[in-house]
Formats: structure tokens, C-alpha cells, sequence
């Protein structure tokens, strides 16, 4: 099946997903327009990566569905890339095969331009083994990007990436984004890159969206801009001085029983 | 030949007082040693000698001579072939007697609606036996006596168990086999005897004793050949009771046991020189086929002061 | 391990040394005297047999027929082993039918289904190749499936979420990731063959060095039998070192 | 694999469909004579002769003789390979002297060592004992050895780089790192362990079914034969579920 | 070998460390004091992980020598605490007998205090396999920290934590070095974060110390203090616009040939 770009819509319907009697995401409704960029953030371990997973359909939702154009979703998202949080490249094969991994009748030259893209086109014929930390990430984003899904999901796409090349590959998933227009969703922990991509960045606490904010900026952004700064803090502020009283009393009793 | 291996155990216990001897006797199921055993005579004789029976199986002749060879047995029964060989390979051990010749129950078998009537017949035939068994030799007499060369059949190694499946699948055209297997295959496989080993073969089993322990413990052999002379008398004259005693050992039914009881005298002979010399013949066969490398002399290896009785 | 240490010529003599210190030392006891010959014969004697059999032919053509039969039964034997690891490590239902059943037939040694082999397939050829490829099956089997099933499963799903599918899907990730494991398999059937070839060469052979074997034991020739004994050593070792080269070969990411 | 899918009942039942099918075509086409009793004796008969080797307490003896010649072995030939496996695992020197050594001594066929270890054993239990924990001892060390090479470098270092040495560095990491391809080397010597046992016990012996089956296939009690064959089975069954156990026990973080 | 606290200064002479003809580094000289805490930054693949490794003994320098105390390192630093990269759980033992891993006679109080501060104390009986991609991290944070080495090494410890947790960590692994003076080097990508941490700033650069920035700060130091953005913004801007010329030709060719 050929992934057909930018017309793929995502509904989420009361999604729910527990692992182990502990709810990680707790009656999830969104809706994710085609085309549409979306950002997520939220502390380690409120079910980022969880939701992903289950929108690539690689685990199944306890409560609720989530729907494909309206279709609910039933085992792997074939529509859908996703790039893992742990990078997963297969150490049997060489820099240029890991990127070529799944494309079918595609060129080449695909995946050699996506390798230059991530600034690694000297390292294809090396054993993933031998690559540095980023420049892992780095092959593993090339072979995301490299597909043309209906679904990019990205998780953690830069997290171990100095800011230099991190602006650099931000303008490259942007760039292709912008070509293709496939249904994004990105989960990051920096906010100034949730800003600089997404149209909407939406924050997860405690299972639920607590947050949901459409950032109206043109495109290319310009970080210097007043009004990006403005995005950034307000999100940031959310983030950090978590709102709701509940919480902040769970952060003060549990900070008050460590060493500092 | 030589005899610079000690019967490992027995002279070790003989050192160490006469209540701690040991003799260690190595049988086959399906020979005249497992009426002994079953008798349990020898047992009560040798106590007062102070000595204690130790009954080692063994499924082959060959291996019982293996035994025998690094002195695991003192002393055993087999065909009239693995002597032969365990000689050729210098063992260590001597004739101690001979056994009554059991020629009727040894036959070429082949099945009731076979082809093959006469000797003549199996020539370019398919024909199983156990290399170097008795068998061996009397399908090397019969083919002789039918003037057909060896290279004129095809020769196919089975052991009983397994000749007895390819006999009965017809993989092979005949069999060639000891009682009580041609009894049982006579009466339950529908087969048919084509020649036994009248005028072909006498079909000795052979009484074998470690050298050394032969030279040490000559009454105990004495005693020892004695209590079997008494046990195959008893078995020559209670066919009925032998085969209900073999039976569940071996597993056969009692009517094939009957029948080769029947046909069979059990006893010991001496060692004179026409067994001797029929045991040499035998010898020359193999070294004529190849089967042992080199020229034997039977003779040597009789135990001396019985031979000549 | 790898390719480094390989080319060091000393590193390719050292494994030599136990042996070549064992043959020594026997050969000293034997010559001395202090192990009867009859018993066990020295390694000279032991040459002495393999050039006088080596003359006649009869070493060559016992070699040779056991190497077709080997050849033949580890082909059929592998192929199948692989084969049913595969499904069985790739397919629960596949797994629930066989694995139990698979696990059931391997401990029942070859001498007790003799009998059954000449019912089923004479006293052929057919015979000896179905034990030998009986035999090899089982740790081709064995390890296929614990390769297979220990595969790292975050890489099995990264496949699965890029689209790949059945023959890709394992081309792609399971075969190479269960490789090391099949390998293992692959070396530990080698030596199996040759191991299973001695009973099979029991039902009524005339040629091939486990018929060699058997015969000589028969006959209590010792030279003949540790002349097969020292063949089976460096057929194993034969058969190693070509696992070995093919283990170099496919694992070169993992040195 | 796993323990959700072993508590459906119908998981457990579903691994005997096969050999339960194959049970009833044989009886039946038995009964309707299709196959010749005396050549392959009936499900039934095969039955009825457990039933009376039973009777008389043989079959119990036989077993539990059996038995213990195989423990012994197995204990024995498991910690000599696991120990040769360890090391040749862990140290390169001893990996290089010894592993060439061991590679051909595991191809020699064990019927052809029997002369040999008549020769060094006698004909007692030693000697079958010994061939028993020799059998067992390649697929342990085997699997042991390959085991310890495929642990994760990167965890090896972690560990080096935290202190541990030695004995530490082998329980913490390297013995669980190696841990599930060790459990298939016990795996599969638990089923070599009973299939090894019928050589051992063609040596002089009265008892044990390795005894039992050699002694049947002589005087070719088929059905005898065939409860060998089941009773082989059905021992590689059980050590396989008690393999499988261990390995749910200590492989339980992989589930 | 009980490990010596603050008394530990290492001195790299001219270390080089070359990868099939790939020079990673190139004749570093750095002394790192006693007591001391270091952050280097640099652009991904540049050899910060490498020269870590080599601080902790766990590659050999191709050329030139690294000095503990004056004695050259041979073999495993066993002074030294590394946490890796990629964290290095072992998937076989509980989260707390992870944190336990390699401690002598230390008491239990120990790691279950290490995890607490981490803030998983009550994940230390799961498997590492079911934890999220941060919490694993800060497993291996807590099984750095929970050592007392003389030398601590960090390969980028808070790469997968968002901002809250972050900030969290960045206190506790300062509240721990104040207490025992360990000398410490982090690797890090976050320019704020080796601010507000480090003595000293230093950026590799093929191969070579390109930048040594010295953090004149009082501590704690305070994000908002105008000189910390000072000091942040220096180190960006130089890290983002290479002032060499070669750099930045190369730079430039590079971008030509890809396609944003
Ligand atoms: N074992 C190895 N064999 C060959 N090359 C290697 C090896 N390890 C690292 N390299 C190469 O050395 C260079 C430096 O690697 P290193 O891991 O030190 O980078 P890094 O600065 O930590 O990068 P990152 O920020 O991406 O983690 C990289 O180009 C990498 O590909
Ligand atoms: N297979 C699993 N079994 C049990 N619990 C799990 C499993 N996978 C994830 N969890 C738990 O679910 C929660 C959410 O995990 P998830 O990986 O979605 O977090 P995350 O938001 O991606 O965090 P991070 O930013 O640290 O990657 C965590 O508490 C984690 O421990
Ligand atoms: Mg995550
Ligand atoms: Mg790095």
C-alpha cells in the first residue's frame, strides 16, 4: 500500500491505556487535522512515547479507539512512520541500509539525499555500531524522514543533538514537512522547538491533555521574533509551575523527602 | 600371545584374603550359561571355595570377548567365531571346553513362497547374516557346496533383531540365522528352512577363560565346566521346563524354544583335535575372505592340560 | 575473537598443542612400553594402519561414501530443521502444534529406532541418510528457534512499523538477528553428522568409516578404530573451522 | 512464549493434538490390519506390554536405574562442560589452547569410543556413567561458550567501568547475559542425556531401558521396541518441562 | 580499592585517539583540577563520548598520555564513575539492584535514597524493560551518583528529561558534587545547563579544544542573573557561527548540496 500524504486525519476517542493497574494516559480525546503539525510535551513519563505507540498501532488502546479518517485503527498503522525514542537501528546493516530499511521500488539516491541531509552521507558504508551517539539519531530521523507517510511520528527526534545541528535538523524535518505535508506529530522536551514547528503544542499531565495551545506564528519562524518568546515562556511557565493545586502539593511532599 | 594383562579383579581379591574372590562370568542370553544362572547351582558350589559369582550381560560375542580382552570377565561362552577374531587380535585368552555342535538349528531361511528351492538359486540374491557370526561361515560352506562363488550373491550385515525386519519386509531374499531365531522365524514368519548346517557346518559354542585366571584357578574352571555339564544334562531331559524358564527372558514364545531345545543337545565336549581342527578351518576361511588380516594357529591358544583329554 | 587475533601465526598453532602434547606423551608410553599395544596401540601404529589402508583404497572410498551419506542427510536434515525452527519461532500456532512433538522425538535415540528405520526404509541407502538427517535435524531445530525467538523484539517492531512484512520482515531483521544462534545449530549439526553416521553405517554397510569403525570393534582391530576415532577428531575440526569461516563471514558487524 | 499464554487450557492441550492423531491412526489402521502386528505392533499392545513389564516391577527398575546413570551423568558431563564453557568463554589463552581440543573430541561417535572406555572403565557403571556426562558434556559447553561470546560488550564494559571484577563481573553480568543460551545448552543435553544412555548401556548391563530396548531389539520384541520409544518420548517431554520452567524463572525480566 | 574523594586531578598530554584513520582527537592538553567541574560541549560526533572513554581508561590514547595524580592511566580508571550515553541498564536486574550494582558493603538506605532522589523511588522493583525513556536515564543517574568516585563522568545524563525533571536533576547532581568534591566532567548539548553547573565550559572542535571558558559565577547561581545569559549567549554564539574561516567554508559547502 502506497501511504497517500497530507489526508490523513486522526481522532483520538476516550483513549485510555493502563499498564499494570497504573494509568498512564487517561481518557485522551484530540483530533489531529490533516497536515496538521503537532507538538507534545510533558515531564518523563506522563505517556508520550505510549501515545505514539499507540497511534503507529503498536499497542492497543484499554478504553476508547482512535480513528484513522474515521476508520478505527486495527494493528500496525501502515499509514504511519515512527521514529523511536531509542533510535533502533539493526546492527547487521550498514549506515545506508538502515535507511533504506522498507522502501520499495524507491531510488537510491532517496536515501543517499536523506543521509546528506543529516549530514552523514561520508558515513553509509559503516556499521551503525561504530557511530556516535547523535549521529545515530541522526540515521534513524534520516530513515523517518526518508518514507513519505501519511503519519510522521517523531519521539524525541533530537534529543542527543548539540544546539548547532539540532537548529539544523529542526529546518530539515520543517522543510520536509512543509513539502509533503504529512499528518506530524513530534514529542520533544525542548518548548523553543515545539514552537518553532508546530502548529499546536500540547502538553500531557497526569494521562490528560492539560494544555492545548495553537501557535499562531507565519512560517519560517523567526525565533527572534517578541511574540515566539512569548509562546515559549507561557508554555515553559505552564510546564514548570504545574497549575493545579493537586499537583503542586504531590511535587512539594515528594521534594521535601530528598537529600536537597 | 600376550599375556601381560592381569585379570585385573579377580587377582586383586586374591591378594586380599579368599573370602574377597571374585569370578566375573560374562553370558549371552540365549546361551547354555543362562541356564546356569537360572539354576543358581554354580553359586552355592563356589561359596564353599570361597569364591562369589559375578553374571556380566552381553548382547554380542564380540563384546563379551572385549570384556574378556582387558580382563573385565574371567571367563565366558560364545559362537565359534569371536574366538577367532579376539585371537587375530592377540586377547589374551585360552579355549577352556567345547560345546555340543547345534548345526540343525542354524539354517538359511527364506520365505514359504520363495523362489529359491535350492542352494543354486541364491545365486545374485539378496542375503542377510551377522558379519562374522557363525551364520557367516555357513553360508560361505553352503555357497561353496552350491558352487557359487561369494562375489555372486549380494551380502547384506544385519544383526539378528534387524534381520529379522528386513527378512520379514523382504529386503533381503535370505537369511541366514542362529535358533532361536530360526525357530521363531520358522513358526511365526512363514519361513521356510532351505538348508541347515548338516555337512556344512558344526556350529560350536566355545567355553573361553582369561589366560591368566585359567592358569591360576584351574579347579575353579574345573567346578565351573562341571556345573554346566550338570546343567545341560538337566536341560537335555526338561525341554518343557527350559523353554517355560526361557521364555520370559528372551521373549520368545515357548513353542519356538520347544523347538530348538528339541533340536539342539546341550553339553561340553573336550577339546580334541577334530574340534580343533574344524575351529582351525573355520580360521582359514576368514583369512581366505579378508575378514582377518592374518594366519591364525587355534592351537595355540588351547588351554593345554585340556586339550589333549 | 575476530580477525584480528587470526592473523597472528602463533594463535593458529596454540589450539595444536594439547593435541599434539597428548600424542606425544602417548606415543613416549607407548614406545616405553607402559601401555600394551594390543590394548591401545601407539600413534605410529596408528599412521602405519592409515598408509597401509590408505593403499589399497580403502580409506578413500570409506571417506568418500561417508561423506556423501553425511552431505546428503545434513541437507535433508538441516533443510528441515531450519525450516520447522523457523515456523515454530516465527508462529505461536505453528509452535503450539509442533514444538512439543519435536521436543518428544529427539531424545529417542537412533540405535532403538533401527528397527523402525529398516521397516520404513530397508536397508538402503534411504536408511543411513534419514538417520543421519534425523539426527542433524534436532540442533538445527533447536537453536533456529531459540535464535528466532530471542530476537530483540524493539527491532522486530521498528520492522513491523516500517512496513515490512513476512519474507521482508524476516529477510530483514529475524534471519540476521537469529543468525549467531543458527550458526551455533549449524556448527553443533556438523558434528552430529558425523556422529550419527557411525549407527547408521551399522545397518548392513559395507564401506564408510563408521562401517570402519564398527568392523574394526567387531574384530577388536585397536589401530583401525582409533585410526576412525582420529578421523572423526579432524573431520570436527574440518567442520568447525568451515562454521567458522562462515560465522566470519555473516557476523562481521558484531567483531 | 510466556505465561499468559500457558494459562489458556486449551494451550495446554493443543501440543498433544499431534501426537494424540498420530496415536489413533496407528491404532486404527492396526485394527484393520493395514499394518502387520509382528512388524509394528499396535497403540494397544504397546500399552499392554507397559502394563506387564509393570506387573513385575521390570519397567520400574529399568527406569529408575535408568535414571540415576543419567543424573550422575548429566551432573557430572553439565558442570565439566559449563566450566570448560565459562572459561573458554571468558579467557582468550584458555579459549585457544582448549576450544580446537574440545571441537574434535565432540564429533567422535561414543559407540566407537566404547573399546576405549571398556579399556580405561571397565564394564561397570564408571563406564557408563562416563558416557552418559560425556554426551552431555558438547551441548552444555557449547552453548555456555557461545553464550558468554554474545553477551552485550557494551553491558561488560558498564560493569568493568563500575568496579566489578572477577567473580562479580561474571554473576552480574555476564552469567545472566549468557543465561538463556546456557538454558538451551541444558535443554538439549537433558535430551541427549536419555539418548546417550542406550550406548552406555549396551556395555554389560542388566537394566536401564537403554538395556531394555538394545535387548528387545536382538530378539526383536517390536512392541517392546515401541514402549522404549514412547518412554523416550515421554522423558523428553518432561525434561523439557522442567527446562522450560527454569527458564521461566530466571528469564522472567524478557517476557 | 576504596575510591578518594576530591583529590583527583587528571591531566590529558596531548591526547590523540584515531578511529580507522578517522583522527577523533588530536593532540588534547587539558588539566582538570581537583574538585573541579567540567562541561563540554561540542557538535555531535565531534569526541566528547570518546574522551570520556578515555578518562575512564576505556579506550587507550594513540598517542600521548592522560595523567591521574601525576601516574599515567593504564587499564579501567577505577577511580572513576562513568555514565554512559546510552545508559547500560541491566534488563535482568530490578531498577533498584541496578542502582546497587558494583556498591561494597554500602547499605540498601543508600540506593533506595538514590532512586527517591531521582524521584522513581517507587519504581525500584520493576525491570528496566517497562520503564519510559527518561526514567531509564535517571536510573542510570542514580547508579552514577550513588558511587563516591574520585572522578565522575556524565555523557549527557538529562538528554531524554524535559525541562521540569531537568532542572530537578541539574540541582541534585550540583547538591551531590558540592557534598563530595569529586572531580567531574559533563557532556552536554545544553549550553544553559553547563553554565549553570560547570567551573568551566569547553568546546571540541575537530578534534581540539577550540574554547575554554571559565564560569565566573557565584553559586547557586541563579539563571536569571544578566551575567549567566552572558556567559550562555558567548558560548552559543560561538559554538552556532564558527569564527574559523575553514570551518565555516566547510560549512557552506555542505549546505549547498542539500535540498532546504
Ligand atoms: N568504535 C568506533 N569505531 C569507529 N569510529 C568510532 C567508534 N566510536 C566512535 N567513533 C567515531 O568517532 C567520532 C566521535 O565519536 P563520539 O562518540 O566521541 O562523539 P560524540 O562527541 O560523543 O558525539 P554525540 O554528541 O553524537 O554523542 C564519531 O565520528 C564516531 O563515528
Ligand atoms: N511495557 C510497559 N509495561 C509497564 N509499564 C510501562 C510500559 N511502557 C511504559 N510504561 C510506563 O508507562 C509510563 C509512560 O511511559 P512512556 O514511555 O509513554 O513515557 P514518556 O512520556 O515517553 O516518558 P519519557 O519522556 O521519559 O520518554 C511510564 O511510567 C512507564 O514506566
Ligand atoms: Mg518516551
Ligand atoms: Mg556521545
Amino acid at each position: 500500500m502506497e501511504p497517500k500524504n497530507g489526508d490523513t486525519q486522526i481522532t483520538l476517542r476516550n483513549v485510555s491505556k493502563i499498564y499494570n493497574n497504573r494509568t498512564v494516559l487517561d481518557g485522551i480525546n484530540l483530533t489531529i487535522k490533516s497536515g496538521e503539525f503537532i507538538a507534545i510535551v510533558g515531564k518523563s513519563g506522563c505517556g508520550k512515547s505510549t501515545l505514539l505507540r499507540l497511534l503507529a498501532g503498536l499497542e492497543t488502546c484499554d478504553e476508547g479507539s482512535i480513528l484513522i479518517n474515521g476508520t478505527p485503527l486495527k494493528g500496525i498503522n501502515n499509514d504511519a512512520r515512527i521514529m523511536f525514542q531509542d533510535g533502533r537501528l539493526l546492527p547487521w546493516k550498514k549506515v545506508i541500509d538502515n535507511v533504506r530499511m522498507g522502501l520499495k521500488g524507491s531510488s537510491q539516491q532517496d536515501s543517499y539525499q536523506a543521509l546528506e541531509n543529516v549530514d552523514l552521507r561520508d558515513r553509509a558504508h559503516e556499521w551503525p555500531g561504530k557511530l556516535s551517539g547523535g549521529q545515530k539519531q541522526r540515521v534513524a530521523l534520516a530513515r523517518a524522514l526518508v518514507h513519505k507517510p501519511g503519519v510522521l511520528l517523531l519521539d524525541e527526534p533530537l534529543g542527543a543533538l548539540d544546539a548547532l545541528t539540532r537548529l539544523d535538523m529542526q529546518k530539515l524535518i520543517e522543510h520536509i514537512w512543509k513539502e509533503n505535508r504529512y499528518t506530524s506529530v513530534l514529542v520533544t522536551h525542548d518548548v523553543e522547538e515545539a514552537v518553532a514547528i508546530a502548529d499546536r503544542v500540547i502538553l500531557i499531565e497526569n494521562g490528560r491533555i492539560a494544555f492545548n495551545k495553537e501557535i499562531n506564528l507565519p512560517r519560517p519562524r523567526q525565533r527572534t521574533h517578541p511574540v515566539f518568546a512569548e509562546y515559549v515562556e507561557e508554555i515553559l511557565n505552564r510546564i514548570l509551575y504545574q497549575k493545579s493545586d493537586k499537583d503542586m502539593h504531590l511535587i512539594v511532599t515528594k521534594k521535601k523527602k530528598r537529600v536537597f | 600371545s600376550g599375556s601381560n594383562t592381569a585379570g585385573t579383579t579377580s587377582e586383586k581379591h586374591n591378594t586380599s584374603g579368599e573370602k574377597d574372590q571374585v569370578l566375573k562370568i560374562g553370558y549371552q542370553k540365549n546361551g547354555p550359561l543362562v541356564i546356569l544362572k537360572s539354576l543358581g547351582t554354580l553359586e552355592k558350589r563356589l561359596k564353599t571355595e570361597g569364591f562369589k559369582v559375578e553374571w556380566k550381560e552381553f548382547t554380542a560375542g564380540p563384546a563379551l570377548l572385549e570384556a574378556l580382552n582387558v580382563g573385565s570377565i574371567d571367563f565366558g561362552r560364545t559362537g565359534d567365531s569371536p574366538p577367532i577374531f579376539a585371537q587375530a587380535a592377540g586377547a589374551p585368552f585360552v579355549y577352556v571346553a567345547a560345546g555340543k555342535t547345534k548345526f540343525k538349528g542354524s539354517a538359511v531361511l527364506v520365505p514359504q513362497n520363495s523362489q529359491i528351492k535350492t542352494l543354486k538359486d541364491l545365486k545374485g540374491k539378496k542375503i542377510g547374516f551377522a558379519k562374522g557370526s557363525s551364520s557367516h561361515y555357513l553360508i560361505v560352506k553352503a555357497l561353496e557346496k552350491a558352487g557359487i562363488s561369494y562375489d555372486q550373491i549380494e551380502p547384506h550385515f544385519l544383526q539378528p533383531g534387524d534381520g529379522r525386519v528386513a527378512f520379514e519386509k523382504g529386503n533381503i531374499d535370505a537369511w541366514v540365522v542362529w535358533d532361536p531365531f530360526t525357530a521363531d522365524t520358522e513358526l511365526n514368519s512363514k519361513a521356510r528352512v532351505l538348508v541347515n548346517g548338516k555337512g556344512l557346518s558344526t556350529d560350536r559354542d566355545f567355553f573361553l577363560a582369561n589366560n591368566d585366571f585359567a592358569k591360576k584357578h584351574r579347579d575353579i574352571i574345573d567346578i565351573v565346566l562341571e556345573e554346566i555339564r550338570e546343567s545341560s544334562e538337566w536341560a537335555n531331559s526338561h525341554h518343557k521346563e527350559l523353554a517355560a524358564t526361557l521364555s520370559p527372558l528372551l521373549k520368545i514364545d515357548e513353542k519356538s524354544l520347544l523347538l530348538s531345545a528339541e533340536r539342539r543337545e546341550y553339553g561340553i565336549d573336550p577339546l580334541t583335535d577334530d574340534i580343533i581342527k574344524e575351529q582351525q578351518e573355520i580360521a582359514d576361511t576368514y583369512v581366505k575372505l579378508k575378514i582377518i588380516p592374518k594366519k591364525i594357529t587355534v592351537k595355540d591358544v588351547v588351554d593345554k592340560g585340556r586339550g589333549s583329554e | 575473537m575476530g580477525n584480528r587475533s587470526r592473523n597472528r601465526p602463533i594463535d593458529l598453532l596454540i589450539p595444536w598443542a594439547i593435541p599434539f602434547l597428548l600424542l606425544i606423551c602417548w606415543q613416549l608410553f607407548a614406545s616405553l612400553g607402559a601401555i600394551p599395544e594390543r590394548i591401545l596401540p601407539a600413534p605410529l601404529d596408528v599412521f602405519q594402519a592409515a598408509i597401509e589402508l590408505s593403499k589399497t583404497g580403502e580409506l578413500k572410498d570409506h571417506i568418500s561414501i561417508s561423506l556423501g551419506r553425511a552431505v546428503i542427510g545434513f541437507l535433508i536434515g538441516g533443510s528441515i530443521g531450519f525450516v520447522l525452527g523457523l515456523f515454530n519461532g516465527v508462529s505461536k500456532i505453528s509452535e503450539l502444534l509442533f514444538d512439543t512433538s519435536i521436543q518428544m522425538l529427539r531424545t529417542i535415540p537412533h540405535l532403538a529406532l533401527i528397527p523402525l528405520v529398516i521397516l520404513w526404509f530397508g536397508i538402503d541407502e534411504t536408511s543411513k541418510i534419514f538417520i543421519v538427517a534425523l539426527g542433524v535435524l534436532f540442533p538445527v531445530y533447536f537453536n533456529t528457534y531459540h535464535g528466532i525467538k530471542s530476537v530483540d523484539k524493539g527491532l522486530i517492531e521498528m520492522g513491523k512499523a516500517y512496513g515490512l512484512k513476512g519474507f521482508s520482515l524476516f529477510w530483514t531483521i529475524i534471519f540476521p538477528g537469529a543468525l549467531s544462534s543458527i550458526l551455533v545449530g549449524f556448527r553443533f549439526s556438523l558434528g552430529v553428522m558425523w556422529m550419527t553416521l557411525i549407527v547408521a553405517e551399522t545397518i548392513s554397510a559395507h564401506s564408510g568409516i563408521g562401517y570402519m569403525a564398527m568392523n574394526a570393534r567387531e574384530f577388536m582391530q585397536m589401530d583401525v578404530i582409533v585410526l576412525a576415532i582420529v578421523l572423526y577428531a579432524l573431520f570436527g575440526k574440518l567442520s568447525d573451522i568451515i562454521a567458522r569461516l562462515i560465522e566470519g563471514k555473516w557476523l562481521q558487524w558484531n567483531s
